[in-house]
Formats: structure tokens, sequence, C-alpha cells
């Protein structure tokens, strides 16, 4: 905060303070609630604002769950935020402000009792990050901004239309009256209610074709709350659609309709896949952290779908369990890791100034505890094993196969594409974080700002370590995590607890009450395989590094015998060119090269290389519907001449046609 | 007493595969060298390698960071450690008293030593490494899921994913008798073993041509130590790819007590085993070509396709 | 009950008006505007107050205050204040730019309080009869001052306006007699009082259905032509455009909702006569007509001043909307909106206005970085357009909620869909052209003098009625929409 | 006077008001369009007069009285004032061919019987044809208006549908309260004196036809 007048330092720490404060209580209230086990879930009236809607607060299981992960990055962000302004801020304490408004409507989100209180605070979150993302008026910012609101407001209306059909059912708005009325209505409407409220939820969520938004609005916000959006507003969506999916939608009793789970879980997948092939391809370090979060959508997805087919009864309880366990466990995984990845970009912003990865390099030696903390994130969200996000897909695997291939027939197939997908996910996400932190912190530095970058304050640090240590907690032990998501599972899916499905001692080990066709059989134990892991590492380490008195030297890495520079680096474009003709159908790849030849055409003076990658659903749908509404438009508006002749003409026709329609009776 | 003789069992069952992993590499290097009708070194040379390797000096490059000296060892570990899972002799009778792991495990960390040498190679900059960190990503996101269904396969029909579970029904199960998904599987994991492997078609691990070499570019910049332990890890990963398409597909032979007449014959049948695979590795890799790099996802698609197929047969 | 204050409503604006006549300096004739204008705001008060407490009140046989008409005359009062308010500050900007000469300040304050004074007698007026000169009088003050500029544009605008709106209520006039006509015909002979809406109201089941039919669709056509609905709303984005700033946020604002009372007087009428289905019917079909032909204009518009007058046509389409759902949601909803959509566009016209006066020009393609130029007004401009574009907490949001609750209820689900998508994708446009113009860095010739403290208390004013609507309604405010829901529903 | 006499005159002059109706509707030129408009107005005085003798209610004597001075000779004479002012050509141009004109004055005329005869029971309180008629007027006068370029011709095309009104309204037993007839004939006249500034202010500015200025559009 060094660039910024004192009295706005001072208001900008103690904004930044109190989120923290209101993100500690929030997590404390939360997990006192969850640990309530099957107690009432607590219940707040809120005053009569509306005189035909009674607002109320109820956090049950699920609120209780998101708001605890609301808390874990709000917390983060809180610490990270002030130091990441100071050198970085429009109007600091505008965007401080607006960060405060935007966390308490995220939580009163999760925690609202009834329709009225969810629709304010869910548009009240949209137009504060909206503020966040155009605090810095740059024309493109403007340009993501509007684009989101836009498709954000597209999904209000989807979910303005669910509540209010229910309400008008259930002649009332809170959260019980809108689900005993919903058990009234037939299994179609019930369906295409859902249908609804997952495109409005979906929208918000950046599941696959309503993605477009979420690249271009999340990087332009101030880092710490790209990591919001991406890590915790995200989630929001996801909220919305377990509570429509499993709570006020469901049927009394019995399982959900299928089509729920199947759209569910292959959205899931083709997000999954899509999200992070176009993440690949980009070398925008923030929108390339924005697509992962579609990817990591579609993973949660997934594990939501799966939990919908096999709930009630239609699968192995204990597996429909254990899918929506996976979902929730990846929701708290992906805001650590994703968290820490955004507001790792954010510190080399903060720093370098570029978001552009084939201008950075060699940042590793110069910024080390944001460069180790975020190879640390991008093994998590690369889903490789000492860490959380391995757990989460192990479980998600799991349920894959004991649950849905077991099913046999057709929706045993869908469930093998959907892991096959998963698998293939996994993939790709480590290639494009071994690009990503490679080319950003490794090899040398090819740009001035990159040169003289100096690691950032310790806020920043502080924040990113917070996410880390949670990552890390995820990853080695997550059977103590289970109970975390007792009451949500038990509430959602009814019957156990998700820690009876996976036994919560110490390791994670995958035995349910009793055998369910072989489920006991098979055991992980994160804790004892990071253990041997270590303990193999610091063999290595002795007998590789034993004090001999070999010599060591130093010398240029090895390039053919020539003096290596910065030009020799492999870059972005480069390291994703393979999976640029691997995948070509999905990128459509363009790309133009200008050569400036001397005298002689052997003789290169000048090379330039220019190539773009496609992103489908933008061109083949948003670019057309933009083109055709404005056509339609510029040609109803040729007929409006202006001649005073045309209006009369128009009222005597008008007159004319409501007497020769209306007039008989 | 029952869990230390579990430990006792893991630690045999990892020590035989560390110390058996250079040997199937002498004897594959041997094998080709008699198909191409040379004498060939001998089968202990790569041992005599990483003793040479441990006593030399280490030259290590400017641009590197503090981390690259440490992926040596971490790569190591995880290699290792995903040796630790495979069932070599025993095949476990009841629940794992102390559970490491099960096959996704495994391949995640196989996944992970892949991920820390190609972030071992961007580390040392210039054009190779990026190069080969590129190419081997790009290879291992082919690999890594058509291993996984492979894997799923025989997973879904056995109804676990843990190896040892998996290898002792798979002898005494009669659903799991082999039909035609197993078939598909084991051709997918063929090519796929020899991708994970580093072996011809899709890789040649004799050159010294920068541009064409795969596995052995991310060891460009190591050296003394730390080339011996990558060298150490990339014999003992041979060694589990093999084990596990044996595990996965030739189950008998595995004992049971710890009878010595028993422990035999589930040593000559772990040996008769490898021996085969090794030999269809050797043969393969004298046989072909290397495909050119962008030519080599269609070879591994292959893989794919036949693993998804082995999946989808099971299930429909 | 009679009460003197009916008559004394109209009169003080018009005793100002003419008292204005004679006063030539700038200052005088301000403060005698907003002096007006608070009266008119204090003597609504008043009126409400007494209706609250024993009911309709009536005076000199013409005037009567029912709940509805108080809604209407405080919406008129308030908007009268904010505008007279704003102007002290906008006179004084535009006198020094040279848009307006000072010779003719008078006139122009003399034909405002005239044409307030004419709203008010409007809303006051129990006698179908004296609503009609009432409407025709502001028809005629409210043209003089379009065309006031006296360019070619605003004579143009000013000639389309009187024409046009002038056929409309002719043909309201004539819709006025045949619902006469049928009411003598009902009562046998002409009785005392037999003009007054209260008294045909009262014996409108008795009313011949044929002749109310016919009466009611001239009415529509007629009135709906001065309020603005499509497709006879062409005159409305011409007229709105060409005003001075203040009169544009009278017409937007309180003109065009005196037009829906008229309509909204016949409505019950025609309810009691031919039951629900007809009139509501028609109205359906008039507000998706206005929802649907508005949007097109709005999306491809460079005139900020056309845009917000086409976004009127759109508001009272949703007007006409909820009054077509019926029920008593619909019909609350509707009432609820006029007081939200009258509040929120005289805010983003008298913002426009001054953002107009900055940049010289109209057009939103050149308007650029007005939030760096007039940081409050940026402000309110933005919070304007997201009202208008019915975002929650603003007021809009809430009775568009209502009439689309009402719209499910009435099982009106085609309408509700063509609804929705049609608000969705205005607010798209909207956003678009009102994120343009705030966003951005504007040129060096953009006029940056500090914002003048009268428009922005004017315009704080309205915003903070919109944004406290927008979060609640007070039960004072709840009581009286409900009384004039049942009135309306007969 | 009796009843049957006051219908069947208030018919024949119905149809004379018809018949000046179609001569401003075909006239080419602009005085005898506005001396026909005179025309219709004395019409409508007469058909008062005929109503206050059949009816016995003295306020139609004023009210018919009223509208002979201001609408016969008042605002005639106002249009001739504009039109001697403006120095402009006297033929009107038609907007729309002359055949489409006619033909949709037919189809209006059609319209409007055809709505007196759905009517129900309620069509004695009203004598004679006034209610088709008055129809007819009101939207013949708008037709004009759409269908005519000049300005003042589509003043003329008010006053006419204005007739219309009167007429009607007139007819439903014994008329409107007298001081709101005073009152509508105030307002007209007040409306006839704006548009007649308009049209001078313009023609001094920019001297054109203020009804072909068509800048404002889209």
């Amino acid at each position: 905060m060094d660039g910024q007048p004192p009295l706005t330092r001072i208001v900008v720490w103690l904004g930044h303070l109190l989120v923290l404060a209101g993100a500690l209580g929030g997590a404390a209230f939360a997990l006192s609630v969850l640990a309530g086990g099957a107690a009432a879930p607590p219940h707040l009236a809120l005053p009569r604002l509306f005189p035909f809607a009674e607002m109320s607060l109820s956090v049950d299981g699920l609120s209780a769950f998101f708001l605890v992960v609301v808390a874990l990055v709000t917390a983060a962000a809180a610490i990270y935020g002030p130091s990441y302004l100071g050198a970085h801020a429009k109007a600091p304490v505008l965007q401080t402000f607006a960060l405060a408004a935007f966390v308490a409507c995220m939580a009163l989100v999760c925690c609202a009792g009834d329709a009225m209180t969810f629709l304010l605070a869910w548009e009240g979150m949209t137009l504060a990050s909206w503020v966040l993302v155009v605090s810095d008026p740059r024309e493109e910012n403007a340009r993501a901004g509007l684009l989101y609101l836009v498709m954000a407001h597209a999904g209000t209306a989807a979910l303005l239309v669910v509540f209010l059909t229910l309400a008008d059912h259930a002649q009332a708005f809170d959260f019980a009256a809108l689900r005993s009325a919903a058990r009234g209505l037939d299994g179609r409407t019930r369906t295409a209610l859902f249908m609804l409220a997952l495109a409005g939820f979906g929208a918000k969520a950046g599941v696959v074709p309503l993605h477009v938004w979420l690249p271009k609005a999340h990087p332009a916000a101030p880092s710490h709350v790209s990591a919001l959006m991406s890590g915790v507003m995200l989630k929001i969506a996801l909220y919305g659609i377990f509570r429509f999916g499993f709570d006020l939608l469901a049927p009394a009793s019995g399982p959900l309709p299928a089509s729920w789970g199947w759209t569910v879980l292959l959205l899931g997948s083709a997000s999954a896949v899509i999200g992070v092939l176009l993440a690949l391809q980009q070398h925008d370090l923030k929108r390339l952290l924005a697509y992962h979060s579609v990817e990591n959508v579609g993973i949660i997805l997934i594990g939501a779908g799966l939990a919908m087919v096999l709930g009630g009864g239609r699968g192995p309880q204990p597996l429909a369990t254990l899918a929506l366990a996976a979902a929730l466990l990846h929701t708290l995984n992906h805001a650590a890791f994703k968290g820490l990845l955004f507001l790792g970009a954010g510190s080399v912003l903060a720093r370098t100034g570029i978001r552009n990865m084939e201008e950075l390099g060699g940042l590793a030696r110069r910024m080390p505890w944001t460069a180790w903390l975020f190879l640390l994130g991008a093994i998590a969200i690369s889903a490789l094993p000492p860490l959380n996000g391995f757990v989460s897909e192990w479980m998600t695997f799991q349920a894959l196969l004991l649950g849905g291939v077991r099913l046999g027939g057709a929706s045993g197939l869908l469930a093998g594409v959907a892991a096959s997908m998963l698998a293939l996910t996994g993939g790709l996400a480590a290639a494009c974080f071994a690009k990503a932190f490679g080319v950003t912190f490794l090899g040398r530095p090819r740009s001035s700002h990159a040169e003289h970058a100096r690691e950032s304050p310790a806020p920043m640090i502080a924040g990113m370590a917070l996410l880390a240590l949670a990552c890390i907690a995820l990853g080695l032990a997550p059977g103590f995590a289970m109970p975390l998501f007792d009451r949500p599972t038990a509430e959602l899916l009814g019957g156990l607890g998700a820690s009876a499905v996976v036994t919560a001692r110490g390791p994670l080990v995958l035995t349910a009450g009793g055998p369910v066709n072989g489920l006991e059989a098979t055991a992980i134990s994160m804790t004892v395989a990071a253990a041997l892991f270590a303990l193999l590492a610091a063999a290595a380490w002795v007998v590789s590094g034993w004090p001999r008195e070999a010599p060591r030297r130093l010398a240029p890495t090895w390039t053919c015998g020539m003096t290596p520079t910065a030009r020799f680096d492999y870059t972005a474009t480069a390291f994703a060119k393979p999976l640029r003709l691997i995948f070509a159908a999905v990128y459509r790849p363009r790309r133009q090269i200008e050569r400036e030849t001397g005298p002689s055409p052997y003789v290169l003076r000048r090379l330039a290389y220019t190539g773009e990658v496609v992103d489908l659903a933008e061109t083949m749908i948003y670019a057309r519907v933009k083109h055709w509404v404005n056509a339609t438009a510029q040609e109803i508006r040729e007929y409006s001449t202006g001649r005073i002749h045309g209006y009369i003409g128009f009222v005597l026709v008008t007159l004319t046609v409501a007497l020769l329609v209306f007039a008989r009776p | 007493m029952e869990r230390t003789q579990h430990i006792v069992r893991i630690a045999t069952e990892t020590g035989l595969l560390v110390l058996l992993g250079p040997l199937v590499t002498g004897y594959v290097q041997k094998l080709k060298a008699r198909l191409q009708c040379r004498r060939g070194a001998s089968l202990l040379q790569p041992y005599r390698d990483l003793a040479k390797l441990l006593r030399k000096g280490t030259v290590r490059s400017d641009t590197a960071t503090p981390f690259f000296r440490a992926v040596p060892a971490l790569v190591l570990a995880a290699t290792v450690t995903a040796a630790t899972m495979l069932p070599v002799l025993w095949a476990p009778s009841g629940p794992a008293l102390l559970p490491v792991g099960d096959s996704i495990l495994l391949l995640g960390l196989l996944a992970l030593a892949r991920f820390l040498l190609a972030i071992g190679a961007l580390d040392a900059g210039g054009a190779f490494g990026g190069m080969v960190a590129s190419r081997e990503m790009t290879v291992g996101l082919l690999v890594e899921p058509a291993l996984m269904l492979a894997v799923f396969s025989v997973a879904v029909a056995a109804g676990t994913t843990d190896l040892g579970e998996l290898a002792a029904r798979r002898d005494s199960l009669a659903a799991l008798s082999w039909q035609a998904p197993d078939l598909l599987a084991l051709f997918g994991m063929l090519i796929l073993a020899l991708a994970e492997t580093g072996r011809i078609p899709v890789d040649n691990p004799d050159t010294h041509l920068e541009l064409t070499m795969l596995h052995e570019g991310m060891l460009l910049e190591h050296s003394g130590p730390g080339l011996a332990c990558i060298a150490l890890a990339t014999h003992v990963k041979q060694l589990v790819t093999l084990t596990l398409v044996a595990t996965l597909f030739f189950p008998p032979g595995l004992a049971r007590g710890l009878a010595p007449p028993e422990i035999a014959l589930a040593l000559g049948a772990f040996a008769a085993k490898v021996l085969l695979l090794a030999t269809f590795l050797a043969v393969v890799e004298s046989s072909y070509a290397k495909l050119r790099f962008f030519r080599v996802p269609q070879f591994l698609g292959l893989g794919l396709v036949s693993a998804f197929l082995a999946l989808a047969l099971r299930v429909l | 009950m009679t009460s003197n204050l009916l008559w004394l409503a109209p009169l003080v604006p018009f005793a100002a008006g003419l008292a204005m006549l004679l006063v030539r300096d700038r200052r005088a004739l301000a403060a005698l505007d907003v002096g007006s204008s608070l009266a008119v705001l204090a003597l609504a008060a008043a009126i409400a107050r007494r209706v609250a407490v024993s009911g309709p009140v009536s005076a000199l046989g013409v005037f009567r205050a029912d709940d509805l008409a108080v809604l209407f005359l405080l919406l008129v009062g308030l908007l009268a204040v904010a505008v007279a308010i704003a102007t002290v500050g906008w006179m004084r900007q535009e006198l020094a730019r040279g848009q307006m000469r000072k010779d003719r300040l008078r006139w122009y304050f003399a034909l405002v309080h005239g044409f307030i004074a004419t709203m008010v007698v409007t809303v006051l007026a129990d006698n179908l009869g004296i609503l009609w000169i009432a409407m025709e009088g502001t028809t005629i003050t409210s043209a003089l001052l379009v065309g006031f500029h006296g360019d070619k544009h605003g004579l143009e605008a000013a000639w389309k306006y009187i024409i046009v709106t002038t056929i409309g209520i002719s043909f309201g006039l004539f819709g006025t007699v045949l619902v006469y006509g049928a009411a003598v015909a009902a009562h046998g002979e002409v009785f005392a009082g037999a003009m007054n809406w209260s008294s045909i109201a009262a014996i409108a089941h008795k009313l011949d259905p044929g002749i109310i039919r016919i009466g009611f669709i001239f009415v529509v056509v007629g009135y709906g032509t001065k309020a603005g609905l499509a497709p006879v709303h062409m005159w409305l984005p011409d007229a709105h455009s060409q005003a001075p700033t203040p009169v544009s946020a009278l017409l937007s604002g309180a003109l065009i909702k005196c037009a829906l009372l008229g309509i909204i007087r016949f409505h019950t009428i025609a309810r009691g006569a031919c039951g629900p289905e007809f009139s509501g019917g028609l109205l359906l079909l008039f507000g998706i007509m206005s929802v649907v032909v508005a949007t097109p204009f709005i999306i491809v518009q460079h005139d900020i001043k056309r845009l917000l007058g086409y976004h009127s046509v759109e508001h009272v389409g949703i007007v006409a909307l909820g009054l077509g759902f019926g029920g008593r949601l619909g019909t609350y909803g509707a009432l609820l909106h006029v007081i939200n959509h009258g509040v929120t566009k005289a805010l983003v016209f008298l913002v426009a206005g001054d953002a107009i006066g900055r940049y010289g020009t109209r057009d939103m393609r050149v308007i650029k970085g007005y939030l760096g130029v007039a940081p409050f007004a940026g402000t309110l401009l933005l919070m304007g357009a997201f009202s208008l574009a019915g975002t929650p907490p603003f007021s809009i949001f809430v009775s568009e909620l209502i009439i689309l609750r009402a719209g499910l209820a009435a099982g009106r689900y085609a309408s509700v869909a063509i609804f929705l998508l049609m608000v969705v994708v205005i607010f798209a446009g909207l956003i678009l052209h009102v994120g343009q113009m705030a966003f951005g860095t504007a040129e060096a010739t953009v006029d940056r003098q500090r914002e003048a403290r009268s428009p922005l208390l004017g315009m704080l004013l309205l915003s903070s009625v919109m944004v406290l609507l927008g979060l609640s309604i007070p039960a004072s405010l709840d009581r009286l929409l409900a009384r004039a829901t049942e009135i309306v529903l007969g | 006077m009796t009843v049957e006499l006051a219908t069947r005159l208030i018919d024949v002059l119905g149809a004379l008001l018809l018949f000046t109706m179609l001569v401003i509707l075909a006239s080419g030129q602009l005085f005898r369009a506005i001396y026909a408009v005179a025309l219709q107005a004395v019409f409508l005085g007469i058909a008062g007069a005929v109503l206050a003798a059949a009816t016995g209610n003295p306020d139609l004597w004023v009210i018919a009285g009223i509208t002979i001075v201001v609408k016969a000779f008042v605002l005639p004479w106002l249009l001739i004032r504009v039109v001697r002012t403006v120095q402009i050509s006297r033929e009107i141009e038609p907007a729309i061919p002359m055949t489409l004109t006619l033909i949709a004055a037919s189809g209006i005329v059609v319209l409007a019987f055809h709505l007196n005869a759905s009517l129900g029971p309620v069509r004695q309180t009203i004598t004679g044809n006034a209610l088709p008629v008055g129809v007819t007027l009101i939207l013949i006068g708008v037709l004009v208006m759409a269908s005519r370029r000049k300005a003042l011709v589509q003043m003329v095309g008010l006053f006419a549908s204005e007739n219309g009104i009167f007429f009607t309204a007139m007819a439903i037993s014994q008329g409107m309260p007298l001081i709101i007839e005073i009152g509508v004939i105030l307002d007209v006249v007040l409306g006839a004196l704006v548009m007649g500034i308009l049209v001078l202010r313009v023609r001094s500015s920019v001297d054109t036809d203020i009804a072909d200025l068509e800048s404002l559009k889209g």
C-alpha cells in the first residue's frame, strides 16, 4: 500500500481486516452448524421489507458447507488484498467496499431461507463483482464486464421464472413452502423447472455452452477478487444447482428423475474437457486460470450428476453418498488451489505488471516464495498424488467405476465415457500447468520487467500460504475432513453421512458399513503414501548428496555449444503446439507467418508469427446471435421513416383494426 | 504381528523391484544386441553405469534453481512409492491392514514423476529442455488416460481398484476368466507400455541426437548422482509397468503363505512373466522404426481406443 | 366529503404560472418555481392524508380524490419538486452555454407551471369531460415546451407531438361521449353528475356492453397514443428527445402516467360492463406490442434521449402488461411500476441532460468517460440505468417481479416468456450504451466544470426514492397501493 | 317538433355532413377544403338547433350558436389568415395516391355502419344515424390528415374529425353538459392557435412546410 495516501491505506486495511474477521466468524459459525449433526438448522427471520414476501435466513448443512468454502478463500483474499491493492489500485476504497459487499452477498445467498433474499443477494453479488471487474475502467474491462452482466442477467431471468412459478403454487416465498409446492407438481413441470434452474445457475457457474463470459470477466478483476470469483462465486452457482437438484425440486421419496443426473453428468464432462483444452492454448496467466475454473466446475458437476443418478435407491446408497462427498470435497479443493493460483498470478502481476507468459520467465530465482507456492497449486490442480486435487478426483473415479459403470447398459457406458473424460482432463491439466509454471517461473527472464522482479510483500505470501496449507492438509489427511461433509450428504441424500462411507481413521480408507458388492476392498492411505514418499526422497537425497570430494561445477545449459540467451527458451506457444495439432478439430488453429528475407531467400532478416485459437462456443453461438440481433434491429429501424403521415396512418390503422377485431362481442 | 508381517512383505517386494529393475534393462539391451547380431553389453552393465555415476562430479546449469537439484530424488521416491503398491510375490488375503495405495494412486505417482522431470527439464532453460518437456507431457496426456481405462476395464469386473485384491480375485473368480475385453485391454496395455517405458516406436532410448530423444532429453542437464537416481527411477518404472501388465492379465503364480516352496514358485512365475514381456519389448524395438513425433498421437490413439472399448465391452 | 384542498391543488401552480409572466429575473423565477412545486407536493401530501383518513374526497362536483388519484398526484408532486430543484442549476448552465435566451425565461417557467397545473387537474378530475379538457391542456402547454428551443428539430417534434396526440385525444373524447351516452341510456334520463366517473363506475354493470366495447377501444387507442403504447408511440421518441431536459423528465415521468390514469379509469368501467377478459386482453396485447416494438430501437439507438424515449414506451408496455395480467397482483404491480418508472426515468433524463450539456452532443458514441468527467452524476447514471434494466437492489426489479408473478398466476406463459426475453435483450442494449458512455476516457474538449449543486440535489432526491423502493415497500405506500388496486378492480 | 321529424332531420343532416366530408377528401384546392369545413360546421349548428327544438333543452341552443360562430367563422378565418401570410401554393398534393384514399374512405363507411348494426338495444337513445356518421367523420378526417402533405390540410382534417365527434355528442340524448361543450370548443380553438403559431414559426425560420420535416427518425 505504499503508493497510496495514508488515509486511504488505513481505510483499505481496516476494510480488509473487517472482511477477514467476518470470514473467520462465518467459518466458526458454519463449522458449529456442521458439527451440530441432526440439530434443526438455525433460522433467523429478517424484517418484513416487502409486504408480499417474508424474508428469512436459514443455514442447513449444505449452506454451512458452502459458507466454509466462502470463508476459506475470503480469509486468504482479505490478508492478500491490501498489499496487492497498494501497488495496483485504481480506486482502492471503492474496491474495498465492493469486496466487502461482494463477500457479504455471497454469504447471504448461501444462507438465504427464502426466494426473495436469495434473488436480492444473488444479483447483489453480480453487481458487486461487476463493480470490481470494471473498477479499472479500461476499454476491454468494460466490455468484459458488460458480457458478464448480460449473461448473469439472462441467468437470473431463468431463475426468476423458476422461483416465481414455485412461489405462485406455494403462495409464499420461503423454501419450506416452495419445497412442499414442488412436491405437488407433476414430473414433467418439475423437470422443466430443474432444466431452467440448471441453465440459470449454469450461466453463472460457467458450464460449457454458457462459459464464454468467464475467461473475459475473471482476469479483468484485481487478482484477489479473481480468486474469489473463480474460487467461490462459481461455487455459489453450484450451491444453487445442489439446492434445487437435491432439495427444492426433489420428489418426496425415491430416485430423482434419471434425465437430471445424466444431463448434469454429461454437461460436467463436456465442461471438464473443453475447459482444459481451451486453457492449454492461453498465454495470459489469468485467462488460463479462468478457463481452468470451467474445467473444475465440470469435475464437480460430474460428481454431482453421478450422485443424482445413484441417489434415492437407483444405485447403491453408499456410492451415491461417496459421489456427493467427492463433488463437495472437490468444491473445497478447487476453492483452495484455484484461489492459491490466482493469488500467485496476482503477485506476479503486481511485481512485473505483465500477465503474458511469453514476456515472463526466470521468476523462480527472483520470487522464490511465489514460485514454489504456485508450483504447489499447480500440482494440486493437476490432480497429482500428494495433494488434495488427487483425493477428490480419486473419489470421483471410485464412484464412477463402482457405482456408475456397474449400472450396466447405456447408463454404464455413459459413466464410462465420463470416467474417460475425467482421466483425459487430469492428463491435460498436468500438461497445461507444466507449461504455465515452466514458462513463467523457470528459464531465463524474457523482459526487463521480469528481470527486475522482486518478491512480493509478506501479507501476499501469507495469503497464499494459508491456501497452500489448506491444500496440503486436505491432501495428506482427507479422512479428517470427511466429517465436514456428514451433514450435507445426510440431508441431501438421506441416510449415511460421508464419514460412514469414507472412514475417517487418519488415512482415507474407503470402507462402507458392511460389504456392498466388494466396496470395502478399495483402500488407499494418502498419509502413509506421503510418508513413504518423503522417506524415500530423503534417502535418495542423502545418497546422492553424500559428502564427497567430487567436483561441483556451474556451466551454461547445453545448447549444442552456442552461448544460450533468453531467446533460446521454449515459449508457451511452442510448448502447446503438439496439442494444437492433435486437437485441431476443437481449436481450428489459424496462424500467419511473415518472412522478411535479405538479398537471398535463405538470409532471414525478420520472422513474425501470429497464431490464434478459437473458442468454438464463442464463435459458433455468441458471435452469430449478436450479429443476428443487431441485423434484425437495424432492419426494423429502417421502417420508422420519421414522416408524420406514417405516424397518423398507424393511429388510423390501429383504431380500425381494433374496431374490426374487438368490437364484436 | 499381522501388521509387521505385512510391512516385511511390502519391503521385500519393493526391494525386489528396485534391484531387478536395471537387470531387466540389461536383459532387453542384450536381447536387442543379439537380434541385431551383436554381442551387446553384459547383463550387469546398467549396475556398473549406476555405480560409475554415483562416484562422478556434477555439472549444473547456471540458470537452474535450487529445486533442480531436488528433482532426481523426488522422481526416484515417486517411482519407488508406486512400486510398493504392486503385488509381486504374495496376493493379500483379507482387507489390507496398512493400505498404501491402489492402481489410481500408482498411475498418479508415475504422472507426478513425469511432471517433475518435465519441470526439471524446463528449469535448465534452453531449447532442448523445453521441447522435450512439451513432447513428454503430450505423450503423457495420451498415455495416462489410456492406462487408467485399461486398469478400469479390469477393476470394474473385479469390483475394486486395489491391485493386490484385484490379482487375488483374478484367479479365484470364474467371472474374471479371459474374455474379449481382457484381450483388448492387453493389446492396449502393450502399446501403452511401449510409450510408458520410452521404447522405439514412440521414443528411442539409445539415441544421442537431441531432436529425436524424448525421455533421454529430460536427463540432459542432470549429471552425477542425480543422473544415477533418475536412471534408476527409469529402470524401476519400466519394471513397474511390466509388473502392472503381468498383475492385470497373467494372475496365476502368486503365493499365499510364507512356505519357501510357494515363494520359490511365485518368484519363478514372476521372473517368467517379466522376461516374456521384456522379450516383447526387445522384439518390437528391433523390428520397428521410430515414428515421427506428430505420428505418435495416432499410434497412442489406437491404445486409447482399445482401452476404452475394453471398458465399454465390459459394461455392455 | 368535500374539501377545498382539491381545487386549491391545481390553482397554486396556475397562479404561480401567471405570476411568473410578470417576473424577469432568473433567480426570482427559480425561487417561485421551487416554491410552487413544494406547495403542490405539500397539498398532495395533505390530500393523501385526508383520503387515507376519511376515504374519497370531492369538491365542486368536478374534482374527486380517491386513492388511485392520490397515488398519481404524489408522483406528479414529487417529480415537479425534483425537476424544479434541478432546473435551478440546469438553467444557469444553459444560459451560460447560450442554449436558452434570457428574455424567454419567464415564458418557459410559466408554461412549465401551466403544464403541472393541467396534469394535476387531469389526476383529480372526476368528470370525464374535465379529464379530457385537462388532457388537451397538457398537450397544448407541453407542445409549446417541446418546441421551445425554436430550432428546426424542435418545431418538427412539436408539430408531430401536437397533431398525433390531438388526434389520439379526440378519439378519447369520442370514447368518453359513447360511455356517457351508455350511462344516460342505462339511467333512463340525464341524471346529476352523469359524466362523473364515480357515478358511472357505480352503475358500470348496468351499461350496455356493445357500446362500452367500442368506447373503450376508442379510449385505449386515443389515450394510448398519448401514453405511448405501440404501435401509436412514434411521436414519443421525437418529442422527448427534442424537449429541454426538465420537460423531458416531466413528460416521461408524469405526463405518460396521467394518460395511463385515463386508460385505467375507463378500464374499471369496461371491467364492470363487459367483464375483465375484454379490456384486460386488449391492454395485454398493447403491452406486449410495446415491449416488442421498443426492443430493436433500443439496441441500435445512437441518441441518448431517443433511447430513453423508446425505453419509456417499453415501460408503459410493462404497466399495460401488468394491468392486462389483471388480478390483485397484476394491478398492484402495475401501479407500483408507474411510481418506480416515473421516478427512475426522470432521474436518468436529468443525468442525460447534464451529459449532453457537457459533451454538446446527444450521440452516445461520442460521449465517453462520463464517469471521469462527472463522478457523482456518472454513478447516478449507472444506478439509474441498472434500475431501468431491472436489476434488484433498485425499485423496478420489485415491480417487474410482481407483474411476472401475476403473469404466471394468470397462466399467460407465452406473454411472460416474450416479456422476459425482451427485458433481457433490452438490458443488454441499455447497459451496452450506458457502459460506453460511462467508461473509457473523455476527450479534452469536454466541459469538465465542477458539477452544479442543485441538479445533483434533485437527482439525489429521486435516486434515494428509487433505492428506498428497491429495498422495501413502506407500509403506508403498501396500504395506498392496496386500496388503489381495490378501486381499479371495481 | 316531434321525435320522428327530428330523427329524419338528423339523418338528412348526417348525410349532408358525409357529403361535405367527401368534398374535403376529394378537394384539390386548399380554399375549397376550408370552405367545406365551414359548411360542415353550419350543418352541425343546424343539427344542434333541431335537437334543441326536439328535446327542449336550452343548453343545446347555446351550443348550436357557439358551434356556428366558432367553427364556421373563427377557425376558417384563422386558417385563411395563415394561408395568406404563408403565401404557399394553394394546391393539395396527396402523400398517398388518390385512388387508395377513396378506397380506404369507402371501407371506413362500411365499417362504421357495420359497427352500428352490431350494436344492441342501446341504439334508440342515439337519434338517427348519428353514431355511424360520427365514426365515419372521425376516421375520414384522420385519413385526410394521413394522406395530404400540407400542414394546413392536416388542420382541416382535424377540425373535420372534431365536427364528427360533436355531431354524435349532440345526438346522444340531448348532448353533454354545457360547461363541458364550451371547454371542449375552447380547447379546439387553443389547439388551432398553437398549430398556427408552429406553422408560421417554421415557415419564417426554415421556409418549408412543417409537415415535410422528417429528420427525426430511427
